[in-house]
């Protein structure tokens, strides 16, 4: 039963780490670029894909079963949700909640005496 | 309710508490159906259906799908409703009306002290007026407390490090219950105190009757005095500062690039140490641990009463 | 068979309880049937220790002025209470004494996947309450169990560090059966046990096992944080140095709401059971109760706003809480009638099992509609930190989940012990917990409508009349919880011998011999039929 | 012994077969990575909510740390995560003097990373007055470039707090790793390895890999803040 294993050729390995390789010298060059705003968003997609090779040739998520891919969405999904909701806190609370349709009368400004 | 030994509702003493309890009865109505529903049908067939012999077995059946689509959706419904009516309700509860008397509040372990605009001050105490509507801006010294008044049916948490506001018109003269509803440690039950509803007349009557009354804002003058704010914002300083001069409610430009709002909160933080304000350097030394809450409230006061915005905005064209 | 059996039902040999003997066959056993009994005395200790601590602040709040104690201690009992309750005692209740004993033989295994880790997480969860219990001991801790910044950072002076680090060690313990359990269910399904053959109880046990594995490391490093904190004092959530408090109570009820799903859903899944045994019945609408289970996880990751309504948490942030927390009521309401529908022409039986059953779902849709008082976020300003919020979660907890697990525990009692305990004494005790019960706990809804704020060590003269009716019912409760400890010891040694399947029950769990033999099946059985297919005219009882 | 016998003696008694025993293993490893991320993840949240709130303060921060370091360990790491795959491999294949090697390169980057993280990085922060709570008083340069990004020192304070813990915990995790490793060489030796269950190997492969993956995100977090350009 062992012989069913999927041995990858030595090269397929050396092939995801070149490209890693690159992608570090990658964001590490991109950070001495005046981007602004996107400096931030290339040094995460840059991150995600490293980390998308790694889980999914090193660690042969590839190969895993449909559950183990779910959990592991479900996992960085729930990072998400968790993150982006709490940071959705902190940025809105300053923002008063203008007056609805229900109140007959249009947006105010936030309250000023 | 004397015939009951105890209170079944609290004191109905504010505008927002007609509407509230209004809610409130509809949810209680909704509770008991379901309840009564539920115990209803579940007693109804553990009667009915008993079991009549050691070994039976009823008829199996495997479900029903509208009868599944009818209990997802009927209440679904009811919870819509009560979403958007309770929504409503909570924003009216956040947006105190423009016209709202100011009193600020500190809370510290353990006590509630709250100060007037025109002055006076209290520990444990609010005096307001019958039917004028209440601005509450608060603060807290050390840990999180939560003003909440059950007559009046509000309660807002006071978080150190942020201006909590909260408002209520109250309706009805009287004495009421000021609670901390926020676990505050060994005191939290103790800190407690009363709102003191007065007629109009009976309040003006209690403001004159204070001693020692100096408005807020002049109490923030002389404090600007003593900290040596007026030797770097004041008229001819060495050290350049920004005008203060209608400061409040204006748009504040900053090194950062991003523009804020000089509100309470902003000026609070100003006062405590460096914004970073655009077109000058970060010289302001840090005032944190120097002032407490109270007297950071007093100077927001006199910063505020250094004339409109208006009047900055020509004066920087 | 249509008459009962004739002869007397006997013990059978050899099984797990007298397969090996001494104290060390217990404590270095890897059978999750041991291993739940470990559990059973570890998780009944601290329920006392809970228990006695409510106890005391019920009799501390029969007099207005505190009959008993200083605020000081007071705070002390009922930050005691909330953690012991919550962290030490139902959270591990039904998944680690009825989960583990009765996971894999429902689902036809020989044991959990991994049962050395198994041994492992309940000397993680000793460990952790030894520590707890020690810092307890040497002066306890006062921060309540929610553990509010700065509160519990900077100004409390108890022992929150100790206590922290033992909340901190048991969280590992649950991280590490919630993936155990995932794992079991998995992997160790006997041939034919599909998914949609799963007793409910699995598939609640699943739901509860995901929000361990995704929940419980968040506490575990937001407890970090705050001993980090306490030790350093470096400013994360101390606004005078930049710090947000309310960072800490988005990090607490990440973990913590769905917490409170981890201590109900279990309760859910042994209803399930009670309901299908107590009545004979297929589940009504089987596939709704499983993916209800499965929803009610899911959303709970996104409600836990809801706690924060008033701390100056943004009203956007707070609609969207609001919205999501009546989403995940209606899950719950199809669980709800769904039993109620199971009950429809059925053959229900007055065993004390079902009599628990009753009493939850009643008490259960009591507490969750109460929970939407406090999800409209209008109706929240005026009963947030009341007793109104007291009584609701004792409504779930108490009258939910105690109520399922006391239930969970007199059905299959007869499995694990092979002995009957005395019905009638059970009945009452199940009486007096309901009526004790309600009178504990309907009288807060009226108190924290009132206005009476929790956690006050004192309290205006008012409401006494309301404290006392509710520490009354107390004692009362209390009885009905000591009652069945009694008989439960007694039926070991005593009680009438029950036989593989004395309720006439469906489910792989009554094919075996009561007790089970120590790799509960001897040979794998092969699962043909879907879970509760009753066939009439074919209980067989005994 | 046949091949049989010798799986037989392999597989616990929970379990059927080898198969499921491997399965079993494999997918719970996947879950404790799962609530790995969580745990990681709690200071992440926090990471974003005051990267957020004190932008410039994270970014003087991070211009007080050195690049170079960042982009030296993400190398290493890189290179160990290489030799761990090859590991698998090689057990996969049975071959136990290349995974003897492969472990072996493994380890050792693994304990410089830590040894260099420790004697050299931590050690000069801490001469630089940058650990929050154990000795925070940037000065010289540093104090410039905080200057420079009109920073307030709590809150460039808050930022070294979290670069020490997201480190510091992933630190914890390499020690553990490397512990790991040492286990795992010790089995080689004993043959344990490299008689068809070579799924210890994956399983801390998989971990190591983990490892791996929260430092490729530590590195442009907190060394790589709002461009170098400055
Ligand atoms: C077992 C634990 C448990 C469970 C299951 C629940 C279930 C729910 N809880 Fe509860 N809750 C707690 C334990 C629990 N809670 C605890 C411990 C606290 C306090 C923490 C602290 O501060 O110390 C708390 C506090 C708490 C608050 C914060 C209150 C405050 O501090 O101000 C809120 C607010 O939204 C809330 C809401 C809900 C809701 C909407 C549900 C829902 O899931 C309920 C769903 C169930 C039903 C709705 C009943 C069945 C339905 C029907 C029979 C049909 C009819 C239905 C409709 C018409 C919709 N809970
Ligand atoms: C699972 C959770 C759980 C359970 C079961 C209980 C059970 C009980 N709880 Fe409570 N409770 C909480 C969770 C729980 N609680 C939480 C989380 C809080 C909030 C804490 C906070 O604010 O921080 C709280 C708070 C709380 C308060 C509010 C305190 C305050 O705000 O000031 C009160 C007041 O009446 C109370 C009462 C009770 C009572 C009377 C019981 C009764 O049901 C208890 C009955 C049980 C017994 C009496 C023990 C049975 C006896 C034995 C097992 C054997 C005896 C021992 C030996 C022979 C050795 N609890
Ligand atoms: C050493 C000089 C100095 C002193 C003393 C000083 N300030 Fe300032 N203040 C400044 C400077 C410079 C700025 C603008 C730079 C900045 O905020 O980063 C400023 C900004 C402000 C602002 C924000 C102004 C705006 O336009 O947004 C307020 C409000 C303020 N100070 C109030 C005070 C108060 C109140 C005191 C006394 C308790 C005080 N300051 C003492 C120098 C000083
Ligand atoms: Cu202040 Cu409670
Ligand atoms: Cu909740």
């Amino acid at each position: 039963m062992f012989e069913h294993v999927h041995v990858h050729p030595k090269f397929f390995y050396v092939k995801v780490f070149l490209a890693l390789i690159f992608l570090t010298a990658l964001t590490t060059a991109v950070a001495y670029v005046d981007l602004g705003y996107f400096n931030t968003v290339a040094a995460l997609v840059i991150a995600v894909v490293k980390a998308s090779l790694v889980v999914l040739f090193f660690m042969h998520l590839k190969e895993q079963e449909g559950m183990t891919r779910v959990v592991i969405v479900a996992a960085v999904l729930w990072l998400a949700v968790f993150i982006v909701i709490t940071l959705s806190d902190r940025f809105t609370r300053h923002w008063v909640p203008s007056n609805g349709p229900w109140e007959g009368s249009a947006i105010t400004a936030p309250q000023s005496e | 309710m004397a015939l009951l030994f105890f209170p079944i509702h609290p004191p109905q003493a504010s505008s927002i508490a007609v509407e509230w309890d209004y809610f409130f009865y509809v949810l209680t109505a909704i509770t008991v159906f379901f309840s009564a529903l539920i115990f209803g049908l579940v007693f109804y067939f553990a009667i009915k259906y008993r079991r009549k012999e050691k070994d039976e077995v009823p008829p199996q059946n495997e479900g029903n799908l509208p009868l599944e689509l009818a209990w997802t959706i009927i209440p679904a419904g009811i919870c819509v409703v009560l979403f958007v009516w309770s929504s409503v309700l909570f924003i009216k509860t956040q947006r105190p009306p423009a016209n709202a008397t100011e009193v600020f509040v500190v809370a510290k372990q353990w006590m509630w002290k709250v100060q007037h605009p025109e002055g006076p001050r209290e520990i444990n105490q609010l005096h307001v007026p019958v039917g004028e509507p209440v601005k509450l801006t608060m603060t807290s010294e050390d840990v999180i407390h939560d003003f909440g008044v059950p007559a009046f049916r509000v309660k807002k948490d006071v978080v150190p490090g942020i201006y909590s506001t909260e408002w209520f018109t109250p309706t009805e003269v009287g004495e009421y219950h000021l609670f901390c509803d926020q676990y505050c440690g060994t005191g939290h039950s103790h800190m407690v105190g009363t709102i003191v509803v007065m007629k109009p007349d009976d309040y003006e009557h209690w403001l004159a009757s204070q001693m020692n009354v100096q408005p807020m804002a002049e109490r923030g003058q002389r404090l600007f005095g003593q900290l040596g704010c007026n030797t770097c914002h004041g008229e001819g300083a060495k050290t350049p500062g920004p005008p203060l001069q209608g400061l409040y409610g204006t748009e504040v430009k900053l090194q950062n690039g991003q523009t804020v709002t000089a509100d309470d909160e902003y000026l609070r933080n100003a006062v405590l140490g460096p914004q970073g304000v655009a077109g000058y350097p970060t010289l302001m030394p840090t005032f944190q641990g120097q002032v407490n809450e109270e007297e950071v409230l007093q100077l927001i006061a006199y910063i505020k009463s250094l004339g409109p915005p208006e009047e900055r905005k020509v004066a920087k064209q | 068979m249509s008459t009962v059996a004739v002869e007397a039902p006997s013990l059978p040999e050899v099984h797990y309880l007298n397969a090996d003997y001494g104290w060390r066959s217990w404590l270095f056993t890897t059978d999750h049937k041991r291993i739940a009994w470990l559990y059973l005395f570890s998780i009944t200790f601290m329920f006392a220790i809970g228990g006695l601590a409510a106890t005391l602040m019920r009799l501390n709040l029969v007099e207005p002025s505190g009959l008993l104690f200083e605020p000081a201690s007071y705070d002390k009992l009922f930050t005691a209470h909330g953690l012991v309750m919550i962290f030490f005692f139902l959270t591990q209740s039904i998944p680690t004494v009825l989960g583990n004993f009765l996971i894999p033989i429902m689902i036809g295994a020989r044991d959990v996947a991994f049962p050395k880790l198994n041994l492992l997480s309940w000397y993680i969860y000793v460990l952790g309450a030894t520590i707890f219990i020690i810092s307890l001991v040497t002066g306890g801790i006062d921060t309540g169990w929610t553990l509010y910044t700065p509160l519990s950072t900077t100004y409390a002076n108890t022992n929150v560090l100790s206590a922290t680090v033992g909340i901190f060690i048991t969280g590992f313990s649950s991280i590490l059966t919630g993936l155990n359990f995932m794992v079991t269910i998995h992997k160790m399904r006997a041939p034919g046990m599909t998914w949609f053959r799963l007793p409910l109880f699995i598939w609640a046990m699943y739901a509860t096992s995901v929000i361990f594995v995704l929940a419980m490391p968040v506490i575990a490093i937001t407890l970090a944080l705050i001993a980090l904190e306490r030790i350093w004092h470096v400013g994360i959530f101390d606004p005078g140095l930049g710090g947000d408090p309310i960072l800490f109570q988005h990090l607490f009820w990440f973990f913590g709401h769905p917490e409170v799903y981890i201590l109900i859903l279990p309760s859910m899944g042994v209803i399930s059971e009670l309901v299908a045994a107590g009545c004979r019945k297929r589940i009504f609408g089987y596939s709704f109760v499983a993916f209800s289970s499965v929803a009610i996880a899911a959303i709970s990751f996104m409600v836990w706003g809801h706690h924060m309504f008033l701390t100056g948490q943004s009203v956007y942030a707070g609609l969207v809480f609001s919205a999501l927390s009546f989403a995940v009521a209606i899950p719950s309401a199809v669980k709800v009638f769904n039993w109620t529908a199971t009950m429809h022409k059925a053959s229900v039986s007055y065993d004390t099992p079902m009599l628990y059953a009753i009493g939850f779902i009643g008490l259960f849709t009591i507490g969750g509609l109460t929970g939407l008082f406090l999800a409209s976020m209008g109706a929240d300003v005026h009963l947030h930190d009341t007793y109104f919020v007291v009584a609701h979660f004792h409504y779930v907890m108490v009258g939910g989940a105690i109520m399922g697990y006391m239930g969970g525990l007199h059905l299959w009692w007869p499995k694990m012990t092979g002995k009957l305990y005395p019905e009638a004494w059970a009945r009452f005790a199940c009486l007096l917990v309901f009526v004790g019960f309600n009178l504990t706990f309907g009288p807060q809804f009226i108190l924290g409508y009132v206005g009476m704020p929790r956690r006050y060590a004192v309290y205006p003269a008012e409401f006494q009349v309301l404290n006392v009716m509710s520490s009354a019912g107390a004692s009362i409760l209390a009885v009905g919880y000591v009652i069945p400890l009694i008989y439960f010891a007694w039926s070991v040694f005593k009680g009438p011998i029950a036989g593989p399947n004395p309720w006439g029950a469906k489910g792989l769990e009554w094919t075996i011999a009561s007790p089970p033999p120590t790799h509960n099946f001897h040979e794998t059985p092969i699962v043909t039929e879907e879970a509760y297919a009753y066939e009439p005219e074919a209980a067989h009882v005994g | 012994m046949s091949a049989e016998a010798q799986s037989a003696t392999l597989v616990a008694e929970q379990f059927e077969d080898l198969e499921q025993q491997k399965s079993a293993d494999t997918f719970g490893m996947w879950l404790f990575l799962v609530t790995e991320v969580l745990f990681f993840g709690g200071l992440f949240c926090g990471y974003c909510l005051y990267r957020n709130v004190y932008p410039e303060a994270f970014e003087a921060g991070s211009h007080l740390l050195k690049v170079t370091y960042g982009a030296f360990y993400t190398v290493l790491l890189i290179c160990s995560s290489l030799t761990m795959a090859l590991g698998v491999r090689a057990a996969q294949l049975r071959l136990k003097t290349s995974l003897t090697v492969y472990l072996i390169l493994t380890w050792i980057m693994g304990a410089a990373f830590v040894f260099i993280k420790l004697r050299y990085e931590w050690y000069g922060d801490y001469l630089e007055g940058l650990v929050p709570g154990v000795h925070f008083a940037p000065h010289g340069e540093n104090l410039e470039i905080i200057h420079h990004f009109h920073a307030l020192l709590p809150h460039v304070s808050l930022f070294f707090l979290f670069y020490f813990c997201m480190t510091g915990l992933h630190a914890l995790h390499m020690v553990v790793g490397v512990g790991l490793l040492t286990t795992l060489l010790i089995f080689t030796q004993q043959g344990k390895n490299t008689q068809g269950n070579y799924y210890w190997v994956e399983m801390v492969g998989l971990y190591w890999h983990f490892v791996d993956i929260v430092w490729i995100f530590l590195f442009p977090l907190l060394y790589l803040i709002g461009g170098r350009y400055v």
